[in-house]
């Protein structure tokens, strides 16, 4: 296969699971949010909601696409589609997993390997403040502009700390090609501890993996973090003058933004695709014992339904599961899924993190925002990198 | 290394500490540091002088170089050979004892912080130019104390004669300096160095048939520098003037050592002098007029600081007289007992006038000696010191000169005899008149004794006065000069104590035993008297030659013909043609930006064509 | 054809700097006017990263940086300075600023 | 390859930088700017300088220009009031400067020496590791300097910034 239909074929394949994946983590976060505040969430559409997202789909793509008579009309359409655009562009360069062979072809789980990835990730997350500027300028109304303000500043603000958090933890890895970078972290101190980046000697990481974790709060405009958004000050900021399918682009930008910040988290300090231990204490059982384990607890509860209908749904979930973890269990198919898994994992336990923060911590003040960044967060950032760049210089040998 | 700077340097941070915080300190802190830091180099002396021992060869510390220029290098390095450590004998102990009596003498005035930090910046330049390791330097301490002497001369500058008096020093030693600097100018000129001893080993190996008129030049140069310096004829008109200073200032400075510097300087550049004879017949003589003619006008002064002004005069010109007969030694030595009277003479003349609440007239004294008596004592060793009694230390050194002076040349040593013989006259003239008769002054005023810490410096340099002549200079001296001294002749010896001795009777017939006398003596001497009590006219003859003329000639042509019409008038029309041209060129600030930008890219398009036409691109 | 000449690179810049210089001088925004310098900056930016491919050294990227910085540093003061400039003349006209002349 | 992505993004730029100069609004213009700021950064990578590209974007498009997209709507800058132009700017304003390009073109065309081709790849010292190196060897010193000159600048900005000047 040439390099050009392999690079299309993994460009539809992403493209399919991504775009679910944003649907159903919006799904996700729902239930997340409604079972903190003791709520059902969505759960009319489909057995547990679970068909929602697509219903959402639907209704915003037929809804009225409404243009309000005083905006700047190219800037108002340019700017969902910029924010959306960049914010899947930045997966061209996001490694899901090592090298796989699948029906005979050899290629890496991700669109391209550049030299320069995380520049290039981090040249998309500054250039996508445009998004949310321009759609603030030009839906011309005050809340609008007002949120544009702010989300420009706030992400020009929390760029510096991110980088400089990524930087000390590209001191480490002496690379800039995210691949290379999760390969560095491969291997086990004492045969345990996994050399990944915030436990990784000389100089652990761990300040620079929370500090990297905040500024992806504020850049991706979440609580505590999303004055750009305010409801109770600026009615829903820049994105008021927005409906039907270009407000939809807003979300898709910011879900998609979550997850490239998780991923770039898990490829940066979690050791990407590597596990948690090494293979010879059963590492490599572990994908099929969540799957059992979840089928399990799904089966349990199809046996003590706390509905009606759950007697019926549960268990056919639970045997998925199990097929899955059975699937898991051979060799073949574990070799090439395992590392996906293990990502898939990480990533996934972040942005439930990301929505925990959602449900539990409240707003920032817009200059308390601005002080964190400027008189806590840089400053620590810096430290970080200093003593990061001092260890390393010190002690060049240890790995 | 044994820190011969430290010497120095204790009183120029002396200075500095006082001069930048005394003014809010306490009196006790500028007490302190001003007397503590003279005390300290004082230490210091001993200390270094002791570790040096006998000082057969010059000990020289070089600290770094101050100046480079092509093959000249001029360093700044302290030397400690026989001669420097007599001046640093003298002037930290005499300062030190000077620097306490301020304590007392200065109690009362407004400004006492910056007196004391003159005092401390004066010894600070002065141990510079006799520790001094080359002329450069010298010519720095030379220069330093000059600033000292007009700063402590105008101590008091509100008073418009002291400040007059300030300034006529700086510039009658401005003339000296310039015959100095010459000098100097002169000796690197030639010499391609400004050390001492490269210098003058120079001169002592360079066949004097052809070197003979440079050195002779140089050395009356140095003498011009000196008389300057040293308040010698003709440039000596400073000196009583500078009496408006306060009186420890006339003590320290114009008696005791910097006024004494001229004589250091000609005892320092001997080897030069000795290759020219000329010049130092010179010096002899200049010395010796000297000697006689302020002492003549001495014996006619009121002012009690006066006559001890002309005094100082006369007695350096003793000192040059004997230098100028080939004695260095004997000038050197005596400076230094001459330090020690006439220190004494100053500050017992302090007392007095403390004790007189500020008068310092003569005619308005008399009667002191039971008032102040310490005072009286002490002075009366000084005078018998200063005039040439046996044993005391005034007697030995003028002796050496004389005897120098007989046998270089007979005259020169009459002139010193009678020159001796007024000055024994005019210092107990002067005493007799304090001390003796009845009080002249005001009546409602009762004289006093001065405190102890005035008192105590006075015994000490009675003390110092009676035995100097003991210390053995000449002979600590001997190696660093020629040997010209003949064996003692009694004869000589015996008539100039007589002509002291006489000198001092007259004074005692005159003022004692038949007042009014002098008076009538003085009326029927009649225009010859008149010119003695008015100096001989020569500040009134100067003022005619030399002041008016410069005055009016700069005042008539330089000011108004030369500076207003022609320098002004070129810098006038300079601004006046700029003007009108910018007046042209000012259209183009339009102060709209983007026409400036239209000009630049205009003026980039004109480059580019430049280049496209001429070339110059590859 | 399937490479360019190094020259047309040259080209681009020169014609961008030209239009960098038209824009200087044909705007009256002070932002405009402002921004046409970036673009000169950028022109000139394309001709330093051209030469170094020319002499394959990477000093001309060097150049570029710093050129970046100082046009960082030169937005941050100038923008600061229109803002001072707005609030005390109420305007972004770059004609009407020109108190500055004889 | 190497052609078709040279025109695209010269066009590009081109047609940018024209409409920064046409547009009245200001924030057209800025638009227009990061459209030639980012079609240059892809001009460098063919030139074979990734970092200074990925630098050309973060800190031209990312930040600096982020600057004056805030500025315009922070001032909410509106469009010049149109004035009235001479005839001749108007009509012959347009031709002469592409008269004036087109001379330019020539002339550096004409005027330098035979150049080779510029192929994607046929320099590769444009290297974040490269640049890097230099940058902190034979550089330092600019390169700590234009530090100082960041330092006084933000100083600069907060001072002119203040609300009483």
């Amino acid at each position: 296969m040439d390099f050009i239909t392999l690079s299309v074929v993994k460009a539809v394949i992403l493209a399919a699971v991504l775009m679910t994946t944003l649907a159903y983590l919006q799904w996700v976060e729902r239930k997340v949010i409604a079972h903190i505040q003791l709520r059902m969430g969505p759960s009319r559409v489909g057995p547990h909601g679970l068909l929602q997202p697509l219903a959402d789909v639907i209704k915003l793509l037929t809804k009225e696409d409404l243009i309000p008579p005083h905006v700047n009309r190219f800037l108002y359409i340019l700017a969902p589609f910029l924010a959306v655009t960049l914010a899947l562009m930045s997966f061209a360069v996001v490694p899901f997993g090592p090298e796989i062979e699948i029906f005979g072809v050899r290629t890496p789980v991700q669109l391209t390997d550049l030299n320069i990835g995380l520049l290039f990730l981090l040249a998309i997350s500054s250039v996508s403040v445009y998004g949310v500027a321009l759609a603030g300028w030009a839906s011309n109304s005050k809340y609008s502009l007002l949120g544009g303000l702010r989300s420009s500043a706030q992400m020009i603000s929390y760029e510096l700390p991110m980088a400089v958090a990524l930087a000390s933890a590209l001191l480490l890895s002496n690379t800039l090609s995210l691949r290379e970078i999760v390969d560095t972290q491969q291997g086990y101190y004492l045969g345990v501890i996994p050399k990944w980046n915030i436990f990784r000697l000389p100089f652990p990481q761990i300040l620079s993996f929370v500090v990297f974790l905040i500024c992806a709060f504020a850049e991706t405009n979440r609580l505590p973090f999303d004055l750009p958004e305010a409801e109770n000050e600026l009615v829903a900021g820049f994105h008021t003058e927005y409906s039907s399918m270009k407000f939809a682009a807003f979300f898709m930008a910011e879900y998609a933004n979550m997850i490239t910040g998780c991923a770039l988290a898990t490829i940066l300090f979690l050791g990407g695709w590597h596990p948690l231990w090494p293979a010879e204490w059963g590492a490599h059982l572990v994908p099929a014992a969540v799957f059992f384990l979840a089928g399990a607890i799904a089966f349990y509860h199809g046996a003590h339904p706390a509905r009606p209908r759950d007697r019926r749904t549960l268990p056919i979930v639970a045997v998925v599961f199990w097929m899955l973890a059975v699937l898991f269990l051979l060799p073949e198919v574990r070799a090439a899924l395992a590392p996906l898994f293990w990502f898939a994992a990480k990533t996934g336990l972040l942005l439930f993190c990301f929505i925990w923060v959602r449900g539990t911590l409240p707003r920032f003040r817009y200059d308390q925002l601005m002080r964190f960044t400027w008189k806590f967060l840089f400053p620590v950032a810096m430290a970080n990198l200093m003593a990061t760049g001092l260890v390393v210089a010190l002690f060049p040998d240890v790995s | 290394m044994l820190h011969l700077w430290l010497i120095p340097a204790f009183p120029l941070a002396g200075f500095l500490l006082n001069g930048l915080f005394g003014r809010r300190a306490p009196k006790l802190f500028v007490n302190l540091v001003g007397v503590g830091s003279v005390a300290l180099s004082f230490l210091w002396v001993l200390n270094t002088l002791a570790a040096l021992g006998p000082l057969e060869t010059p000990h020289i510390e070089r600290y770094f170089t101050w100046i480079q220029s092509g093959e000249l290098r001029i360093g700044f390095d302290l030397v400690a050979d026989r001669l420097s450590a007599v001046m640093m004998l003298v002037v930290t102990g005499v300062g030190l004892l000077i620097h306490v009596y301020s304590i007392g003498y200065m109690a009362h005035e407004s400004g006492y912080y910056r007196f004391f930090a003159y005092l401390n910046l004066f010894m600070f330049f002065m141990l510079l130019l006799v520790m001094a390791g080359n002329f450069l330097l010298l010519f720095v301490g030379w220069e330093g104390v000059g600033l000292c002497s007009y700063l402590l001369i105008g101590f008091w500058f509100l008073k418009k004669s002291a400040a007059d008096a300030g300034k006529k020093a700086f510039i009658v030693n401005r003339i000296g300096d310039f015959g100095f600097s010459l000098a100097i100018y002169l000796i690197v000129a030639h010499f391609g160095t400004l050390d001492f001893d490269p210098v003058f080993a120079a001169v002592r190996e360079r066949p004097l048939e052809t070197d003979a008129g440079l050195l002779t030049l140089v050395a009356l140069l140095l003498l011009v520098g000196a008389t300057g310096k040293s308040a010698q004829v003709p440039l000596y008109v400073w000196l009583p003037d500078a009496m408006e200073g306060p009186t420890p200032v006339s003590a320290l400075i114009h008696a005791a050592t910097m006024v004494t510097a001229g004589v250091y300087m000609t005892a320092r550049c001997a080897p030069i002098y000795l290759q020219a004879p000329i010049a130092l017949e010179a010096v002899a003589w200049v010395g010796a007029f000297t000697a006689f003619f302020a002492a003549t006008i001495g014996l006619a002064q009121h002012d009690i600081k006066k006559v001890f002004a002309y005094s100082t005069i006369s007695q350096l010109g003793y000192m040059f007289l004997g230098a100028g007969v080939g004695a260095f030694s004997a000038g050197i030595y005596h400076l230094v007992t001459h330090a020690f009277f006439k220190a004494l003479l100053f500050l017992g003349a302090g007392s007095v006038i403390h004790a007189l609440g500020g008068e310092q007239d003569l005619r308005r004294m008399g009667g002191l000696r039971k008032q102040a008596p310490v005072t009286f004592w002490t002075l009366l060793c000084a005078a018998v010191a200063i005039a040439g009694v046996p044993p005391f230390s005034g007697f030995h050194s003028k002796d050496a000169i004389l005897l120098a002076a007989h046998h270089h040349s007979p005259a020169l040593y009459w002139i010193g005899v009678v020159t001796a013989a007024l000055t024994a006259f005019y210092v107990f003239r002067a005493l007799f008149l304090a001390f003796f008769g009845d009080y002249r002054g005001d009546p409602h005023h009762h004289p006093h004794e001065s405190p102890p810490v005035m008192t105590v410096p006075l015994m000490a340099l009675a003390a110092l006065s009676l035995a100097g002549g003991y210390f053995g200079v000449p002979a600590w001296l001997e190696p660093m000069f020629p040997v010209s001294e003949p064996a003692h002749d009694v004869a000589l010896v015996v008539v100039s104590v007589i002509a002291g001795l006489a000198g001092i009777a007259t004074a005692w017939w005159f003022y004692v035993a038949r007042p009014g006398l002098a008076d009538r003596v003085a009326a029927q001497l009649g225009g010859l008297y008149q010119l003695v009590y008015n100096k001989y006219f020569v500040d009134e003859i100067y003022g005619a030659a030399v002041v008016r003329p410069v005055v009016e000639g700069s005042e008539k042509l330089a000011w108004r013909t030369l500076d207003v019409s022609v320098i002004d008038g070129m810098v006038n029309g300079l601004g006046a043609r700029a003007q009108s041209l910018g007046d042209v060129l000012r259209r183009i600030q339009s102060g709209n930006v983007r026409s400036y930008a239209a000009w630049v890219l205009f003026g980039a398009v004109l480059v580019v064509v430049a280049f496209g036409f001429w070339g110059g691109w590859q | 054809m399937n490479a360019v000449p190094l020259s047309w690179y040259l080209i681009l810049s020169a014609v961008l700097f030209s239009l960098g210089v038209a824009g200087f001088l044909v705007r009256r925004n002070i932002i405009t006017v402002f921004m046409s310098i970036e673009l000169m900056l950028n022109a000139v930016n394309l001709s330093f990263v051209t030469f170094s491919y020319q002499f394959k050294q990477a000093d001309g990227h060097i150049f570029t940086f710093f050129v970046m910085v100082v046009a960082a540093a030169e937005a941050a003061v100038g923008l600061a300075i229109i803002l001072a400039l707005v609030r005390t003349r109420r305007t972004l006209e770059v004609d009407e600023v020109n108190l500055l002349k004889f | 390859m190497d052609a078709i992505l040279f025109f695209v993004f010269a066009v590009i730029a081109v047609a940018c930088a024209a409409n920064l100069v046409v547009q009245t609004h200001p924030i057209a213009g800025a638009l227009s700017l990061i459209g030639v700021m980012g079609s240059l950064a892809v001009l460098y990578l063919l030139l074979g300088g990734e970092f200074i590209a990925a630098v050309q974007v973060i800190v031209y498009a990312g930040a600096i220009m982020v600057l004056f997209v805030f500025v315009i709507m922070l001032l909410n800058a509106g469009a010049e009031r149109p004035v009235g132009r001479s005839v001749v700017a108007r009509y012959l304003g347009v031709p002469v400067l592409v008269i004036f390009l087109g001379l330019l073109s020539y002339v550096i065309q004409s005027m330098l020496p035979a150049s080779e081709a510029v192929r994607f790849g046929g320099f590769d010292g444009g290297a974040p590791a490269e640049v890097g190196r230099l940058l902190f060897t034979r550089y330092l010193l600019p390169f700590e300097v234009t530090s100082v000159l960041i330092l006084v600048a933000i100083l600069g900005a907060v001072v002119l910034g203040r609300k009483e000047l």
